[in-house]
């Protein structure tokens, strides 16, 4: 099968006055349709500059990235192949609402770069209301400011706005990291629930090892802007193999050390 | 008891709202002892650790109740007495390294500078105590780094350098405010580990802050499981994690992805955290509790043992029993 | 030691206060802002209601009243002409109201668009645009604004030009800082892999997110604005005699200054209320939006 | 440190080139005729064509530019058509009367300022606060020229306390030039007559001047010592048992003072725009009253040259200002 998306050779260097900094070097690896691919790694690593190459908000210095078989660099230029197709939810859900606007506006804003015979498709009032509710919050929502909400609320509204181009690849960079972790579970779940709905193609980018046990079917571990370990995520973590993987997995406090334990 | 906080209640005054942050707390932290005060965002952990310092906002007051410190009430402290008592006797280390540290003052000066006064020893002498303090939080080549500025060293060096400056009077308590938060999984081993070192040699209790159950189970011998501004239930960490007994505690459990199947749902908790400003008259966890009674919306439960006769592990839920 | 546990802390009641506008409650706390907008608004209810309030023409000449000391007739006096001060004044109030605000309010929007355009795209222009502030700025203000005025030719016009050349960089400077902030937010890096064009994203996010600012800074310089029009004219390169303009009218003024005291004191005092009004409410508003002033 | 030195020079050069681009174009897009100023309107044509060809006017602008260039760079800034003498002796005659004033008034405003700005801050919404406001407030929002106005009438009139105007009286024999401050060069001289003379002269322009400028100086102040004390370095030195002076001294005002320098040192650019207005009022022999008069005659030359001048200075200034900067906040290294 052919993979969705592919990154062959993705190296990304910065250059701040004299200094070069190479965020990230050689990086391969290939996403197939339907999967959960883990990127994990601590500050630095490079993980989330991949992100932003993927889509769109950064060129890589060399390596080609594909989508479909495309490339979606052309030089310094990105190949917006099919608007809507690729969507991404940030971390921080305060930072990626813009604060004056509401949320109906917010949520629609992705249309804005689709064909306008489509756009008025996709952001009929029936779709809008049927993704609002689908994403856990209420139709009168959508007449409020970001501020109006919390943490949880507004990474479901930004989950929503992702979707509302109907995407079949979305990136995710570190999308719970900044929630409390009842508020974690609850994304996690509709994450869960959406993929399956949708049959959705993600790209997890992240720094917590239990979300990608938890969440992915495949992983790759970055360290320094390389890739030490790539594969199965059972296999990581049953049998990590680089060093650097194993201590990142001897970090993780254990709530028990043996499951069996908790009796909920 | 080192430290005994009885029935303490704080309010927050804004506009013309009253936020009860803090409603009826109870704890103590026996000498020696590293307690975990567990909680989500606006459950009080750090309004809690802010008045035990006296170090909370002038729109704060506290309304009800004591803090006990060896034997004598901190909240009848004059200003200078508390002045006195901060840093010597109750260190805290906050939770951004990067923002905690004085930004254009060098290392081994911001180090000299409370050392010089809590130890009553001159300058020079200072400085040389704060070069050994760098060591002693094993800082390699701590001359050097003592003559850096704090945007030179990396997270993990800056947290290691907040905790000598918290640790250097040294005190008797240390308040840690989620001081491994930022910071990278592999520097937060090593930091914590560092704390609990250093507070085994030197006797010194620790109150360590933090969302993080795994943190608390790494390090803590007890835990206080905050909810809303109450503390909802209490225990040694062995039966808070291994057997808990508050609905909220289990649900805090069960929503970690730590411990579930893949493609099995997470145990979510339904509904958001309360309004503050109208405390329901019931249990503050009612509303959103999957096994609540009728009696929980109504009367307000009381922290009790948990398993009758159990003097470590209380908890505060209509429901223990059944 | 400021907000961040109250923020942290009481995030979810915070988030429904609705019952009260803090903008308008935090106003309502502080003195000086009241005053100012007291002050405001009485000079310009003054001005408006000018013909109701003097039965005097402004540019009207009575030889016979000429220096008439202050009294129940002539509240300020009369001038060399014997033209009733406190009417000049009345009518100079909207003048030097109106073109305070108009100056700075084109300069702020010119500068707003050239700012966050530049900041936006960066690069070459950027650097271009950016060299041309500073060597307007490289001059002090008011030597600039006369140099303009003077080789222009003295006229209200040309003052007021020569005034909104000198407040442009100000703008374009404070709008780029903002939108290169702006640029890094994640809501606009979102529209950005949206496929939103730039000049979209300039105008849906960032000029309407970099505004707050702008606005302060309009507030703060209207006060200036009035001052430097009224310099201007004090120098003899603004409004021209017989307009009722407060600094011409203390140009001319301020030679009879030891005999006539009143004839510069009371236009000079006008000026001082309308610049002291615009500039208590700026300075409240900073503090107010402005969230590096706000935080203790 | 070099390298941002030779950086900044370069950008200085490059900003002095672009004023004298400025100046030079705005004086030839005039509607004004120098030349038909300087002869007069009953002047015959031949005498204007005459004059004109004297002045360089009937070359291209660009040749013009190109002589005034060369002109300038041997400090040659023409010949003032007021007073017929070169632009850059005038100016030399009357440089050190307005640094005299505009150094006094800078320093007034600094010593005077800063403190209320702490106090302010420190004392945040409480009585000192709002008075302190008021009062820098009221600052900025009062004319220069109004404001030595009524200096004048109270202080020379009403009580007779100041000299309304010049720089010494002229019973006293001004200090010989050394540096051409009059206070500088009567300390030096030991001419102690001259000494108090010319500082009761100074008194009451030099607070006119400073009161306009305070404003800048303490909001500064406040603003930054606001930010500083709410910052979380502050909060864990007071954890760490720091307070009192050594906390506001030792750590919050330091840090603040870097932000203050900077708008300290640009406000230093209105100071001398004030000092145009001050020295009208007061009739001080400076810089400033030379181009008000110069202007009045449409003095391209003198205004020219004095635009430059001022320019240099204040970009002089803020030379030293992004150094002193660069030296005091450790995080700009490069």
């Amino acid at each position: 099968m052919n993979p969705l998306l592919a990154v062959n050779g993705v190296s990304k260097e910065y250059t701040k006055g004299n200094h070069r900094f190479q965020a990230v070097s050689g990086v391969d690896f290939a996403i197939t349709r339907g999967e959960t691919f883990g990127l994990i790694g601590e500050s630095g690593s490079g993980k989330s500059t991949l992100g932003k190459m993927v889509t769109g908000l950064e060129p890589p210095t060399s390596g080609t990235i594909t989508y479909e078989g495309n490339s979606l660099w052309n030089g310094n230029r990105f190949n917006r192949l099919k608007p809507g197709e690729m969507q991404i939810v940030f971390q921080d859900p305060q930072s990626s609402l813009d604060p004056r606007m509401r949320v109906q506006a917010i949520i629609t804003e992705p249309l804005l770069a689709l064909p306008a015979a489509e756009r008025k498709e996709k952001g009929s009032k029936e779709r809008l209301l049927a993704l609002i509710t689908r994403v856990g919050l209420k139709p009168d929502h959508l007449n409020r400011y970001p501020h109006e909400f919390s943490g949880g609320q507004r990474q479901r509204i930004a989950i929503a706005r992702a979707l509302i181009t109907d995407p079949s690849f979305v990136v995710l960079d570190e999308p719970t990291s900044a929630l409390d972790v009842s508020v974690q579970a609850n994304v996690l779940n509709l994450l869960q629930e959406l993929k399956r709905e949708r049959n959705l193609t993600y790209l997890f980018i992240s720094h917590n090892m239990a979300v990608i046990r938890y969440m992915c079917d495949r992983m790759a571990v970055m360290q320094k802007g390389r890739i030490v370990e790539i594969g199965h995520v059972n296999d990581i973590f049953v049998n990590p193999v680089d060093s650097y993987t194993k201590t990142l997995l001897s970090s993780l406090p254990q709530l028990h050390e043996k499951k069996e334990d908790i009796h909920v | 008891m080192l430290l005994e906080i009885h029935n303490l209640s704080v309010e927050f005054e804004s506009m013309q709202d009253r936020v009860k942050a803090l409603q009826a707390v109870s704890f103590s932290i026996d000498e020696g002892e590293i307690v975990g005060i567990v909680g989500e965002s606006g459950s009080g952990k750090s309004v809690t650790a802010l008045s035990i310092l006296g170090l909370l906002e002038k729109n704060a007051h506290i309304s009800t109740g004591s803090i006990s410190y060896k034997g004598k009430n901190l909240l009848s402290l004059s200003k200078k007495d508390w002045q006195s008592l901060r840093g010597k006797e109750i260190g805290m280390v906050f939770q951004e390294p990067m923002t905690a540290l004085h930004p254009t003052m060098r290392i081994g000066d911001q180090l000299a500078e409370v050392i010089h006064r809590h130890r009553s020893i001159s300058y020079k002498e200072a400085y040389r105590q704060a070069v050994a303090s760098l060591a002693e939080v094993q800082i390699n080549d701590p001359e050097l780094v003592a003559r850096k500025y704090p945007f030179e060293l990396s997270g993990g060096m800056r947290q290691r350098v907040v905790i000598a400056l918290a640790m250097s009077a040294p005190p008797d308590l240390l308040i840690a405010d989620e001081p491994t938060t930022a910071l990278d999984v592999t520097i937060q081993h090593e930091v914590l580990k560092l704390m609990q070192e250093l507070a085994q040699k030197r006797g010194t209790s620790i109150m360590l802050i933090t969302h993080d159950l795994g943190v608390v189970a790494q390090v803590c011998q007890r835990v206080v499981v905050m909810y809303a501004g109450e503390v909802v239930e209490t225990g040694t960490t062995q039966e808070v994690l291994h057997s808990p007994c508050h609905p909220y505690t289990k649900a805090l459990i069960g929503a970690l992805p730590d411990l579930a199947e893949q493609g099995q749902p997470l145990l979510a908790i339904p509904g958001e955290s309360p309004d503050l400003r109208n405390r329901p008259d019931g249990c503050v966890f009612a509303p959103r509790c999957s096994c609540s009674l009728p009696i929980c919306r109504e009367d307000h439960p009381v922290l009790e043992p948990a398993v009758s006769g159990s003097l470590t592990h209380q908890v505060s839920c209509w429901g223990r029993n059944q | 030691m400021s907000g961040t546990t109250l923020k942290t802390e009481s995030l979810p009641a915070a988030r429904s206060a609705k019952t009260v506008n803090p903008f308008w409650y935090k106003i309502r706390r502080n003195p000086l802002t009241l005053l100012g907008l007291f002050l405001l608004l009485l000079i310009l209810l003054l001005s408006i209601f000018a013909p109701l309030i003097s039965p005097y023409e402004p540019t009207k000449i009575n030889i016979p009243e000429r220096f008439a000391q202050p009294s129940a007739d002539h509240w300020f006096g009369t001038d060399e002409v014997g033209r009733d001060i406190f009417t000049r004044i009345l009518y100079g109030a909207r003048l030097s109201l109106g073109v305070g605000v108009a100056v700075v309010v084109g300069a702020g929007v010119i500068g707003t668009i050239i700012g966050a355009v530049s900041g936006y795209f960066g690069g070459r222009i950027d650097q271009l645009i950016m060299r041309l502030m500073d060597i307007i700025l490289a001059f002090p203000a008011l030597v600039l604004a006369m140099a303009i005025a003077a080789t222009l030719g003295p006229n209200l016009q040309n003052a007021m030009l020569a005034i909104a050349i000198i407040k442009i960089p100000v703008y374009v400077r404070l709008a780029r800082a903002e939108t290169l902030a702006l640029r890094e937010k994640l809501f606009v890096k979102a529209a950005v892999t949206f496929g939103i064009p730039s000049w979209r994203i300039i105008v849906r996010h960032i000029i309407p997110n970099a505004l707050s600012p702008v606005i302060i800074q309009v507030t703060l310089d209207i006060g200036d604005a009035i001052l430097l029009v009224a310099t201007l004219g004090f120098l003899g390169l603004g409004a021209q005699p017989p307009t009722p303009e407060w600094g011409a009218m203390i140009s001319i003024g301020w030679k009879y200054l030891l005999d006539y005291w009143w004839y510069p004191t009371f236009p000079g005092l006008a000026l001082f209320l309308a610049s002291c009004g615009f500039n208590l409410i700026g300075d409240g508003i900073r503090d107010i939006l402005d969230p590096k002033a706000n935080r203790s | 440190m070099r390298q941002i030195i030779t950086k900044r020079l370069a950008m200085l050069v490059l900003v002095l080139f672009g004023v004298t681009l400025i100046t030079f174009f705005l004086s030839h897009v005039i509607p004004g005729d120098p030349a038909r100023m300087m002869v007069g309107q009953r002047a015959s044509e031949e005498t204007l064509q005459e004059v004109r060809r004297q002045l360089g006017l009937d070359q291209p602008v660009w040749v013009q530019y190109f002589t005034y260039m060369k002109g300038l760079l041997a400090g040659d800034f023409g010949d003032s058509i007021r007073t017929q003498q070169p632009v850059i002796n005038d100016l030399i005659t009357f440089f050190p009367a307005t640094i005299e004033l505009a150094l006094t008034a800078f320093v007034i405003a600094i010593v005077i300022g800063i403190p209320i700005g702490i106090l302010s801050a420190v004392k945040k919404d409480t009585g000192w606060d709002h008075a302190g406001r008021f009062f820098s407030i009221a600052g900025i929002s009062t004319p220069v020229f109004w404001s030595g106005l009524v200096g004048i009438l109270l202080f020379y009139k009403v009580f007779n306390l100041l000299p309304s105007s010049g720089r010494i009286d002229l019973m006293v024999t001004p200090p010989p030039t050394i540096t051409g401050l009059f206070l500088v060069d009567s300390l030096l001289t030991g001419n102690w007559a001259a000494f108090s003379n010319s500082l009761w002269h100074l008194i009451l322009p030099a607070c006119t001047l400073a009161f306009a400028q305070l404003a800048t100086v303490t909001r500064q102040v406040r603003a930054s010592m606001l930010e500083v004390l709410g910052q979380d370095y502050i909060r864990t030195a007071l954890a760490n048992g720091i307070h009192g002076p050594v906390l506001l001294f030792r750590y919050a005002l330091r840090n603040a003072l870097i932000p203050t320098i900077t708008v300290v040192g640009l406000s230093f650019g209105s100071l001398l725009g004030g000092a145009v207005v001050t020295e009208t009022i007061f009739g001080w022999p400076g810089m400033g009253k030379y181009v008000v008069e110069s202007i009045a005659f449409l003095d391209f030359p003198a205004i020219m040259g004095f635009t430059f001048v001022i320019s240099l200075g204040y970009v002089i200034i803020n030379l030293l200002v992004d150094l002193t900067y660069y030296a005091l906040d450790p995080q700009i290294k490069e």
